[in-house]
């Protein structure tokens, strides 16, 4: 049965693959964890180091996580884009942690999908909900000073900032 | 009754706290805002932050108010500063 | 004056990258040309082969295009993304021609900007007006038969079809 | 007056054609319509997909139908099935 083996979309079962750590993270190691011989779209978004903020020069981010806390709520943003969106097949949700230098990527999000729109609209979903929901903290070093960043999508924000 | 608690300090509130984890004995029972007021009491600093900070109580999200919480020995109480992640 | 260099975001001039050719798609090299010091996003759509379609099983893709004219459409579709997102910086198409094996990919789109949303916009954009206008075509191949695909979005396809 | 143009078939009009690029001699001016005939007079087979294409003229699209085009030696003419890129 080599063609029915081939064709048994159920082989390629719906995986999440979660990983906070310091390592540099690739666009294509990202991409293949979720690629799938039933798919025909991949959607990535790759959130980098910039170098400047309000005018004062970003020398590197820091990051630091509540990190058992965080790999929970990433698995709860990927079940729930499964709720909205049942085709998906892969989510890929890779942060990286500790000292990120201007350009490198701190976090990849990769979803994989049979048909486009679903993987484009979870991607964004992820990363919308990851910004506001898990527990990571992004430390700006500039030339003289640094800045505990907060997301506008942390609802428990000051307001005022 | 009391209980040992695992307080966990995350970005400004392990600066402000000095610390990022300690052993610390609380009833168990209190409202989120009583643990609150229990935590300052320890690192004072922390008042700073009183409006922009939310628990983690066993990985949940839990506002700072009148929730009442039912703690354990061993549970994780996390000091959540707002996120940044992405 | 270093610190004004490194700040000088006009260093880093918005520029179109359009490849079409036989060669294997890379995500890291697709997204390594957009990312910019001065952006905090990069959003990448990867079409990849699949391995069924209505329940055929696909060997491969074959791509072929009007190369020339096929460039001319994207560098239309660059234009037209940089008037409704003046914040992109970089855009970057890469379509595969030739033979495409099942789970590789036969076209990655990526797009930097500052802030995520325009770059998450502007991916989404590009892919569906590559596939309304850019004049490449697909050729499904399968066991005993083939087919050349009409995309959807294609407004003088066969409706019947 | 005629002119020699540059015919370029793709995919299924490739296919229908037997060839993918000829020079052709045909009006400097003429509806696109009439374009379409002179090369269907060429290959017949072609006639099966004229609901399903359209013309591009020195790389622009181009319907069939009413449009005069103003041709001259060396233009580009392609014949563009239904595209499926992507």
């Amino acid at each position: 049965f080599p063609s029915r083996k081939a064709m048994n979309e159920s082989e390629d079962e719906p995986k999440d693959f979660i990983k906070l750590n310091c390592e540099k993270l690739s666009a294509d190691e990202v991409s293949e964890l979720v690629i799938s011989p039933c798919c025909g779209a991949v959607s990535l978004f790759i959130g980098t180091t910039r170098n400047n903020f309000e005018g004062k020069k970003v020398i590197h981010l820091e990051y630091e996580a509540y990190s058992s806390m965080a790999e929970a709520e990433i698995k709860k943003i990927c079940r729930d884009v499964r709720q909205k969106w049942p085709s998906i097949k892969h989510i890929a949700v890779h942060h990286r942690l500790g000292l990120v230098p201007v350009t490198e990527a701190s976090v990849i999000v990769a979803v994989s999908s049979p048909h486009r729109v679903a993987s484009l609209e979870a991607v964004q979903y992820c990363i919308n909900t990851l910004k506001a929901t898990v527990p990571i903290w992004k430390k700006e070093i500039y030339e003289q000073e640094y800045s505990w960043k907060e997301n506008k999508e942390c609802f428990w924000a000051d307001v005022e900032q | 009754m009391s209980c040992e608690v695992v307080a966990l300090y995350f970005a400004r509130s392990a600066e402000l706290a000095g610390v990022r984890s300690e052993i610390i004995s609380v009833p168990q029972q209190l409202t989120s805002l009583q643990l609150w007021e229990e935590i300052v009491k320890r690192h004072p600093r922390l008042a700073a932050i009183q409006d922009q900070v939310v628990f983690a109580v066993r990985q949940e999200y839990v506002l700072l108010g009148d929730q009442l919480l039912v703690l354990q020995s061993g549970d994780e109480v996390a000091i959540i500063p707002p996120i940044s992640g992405g």
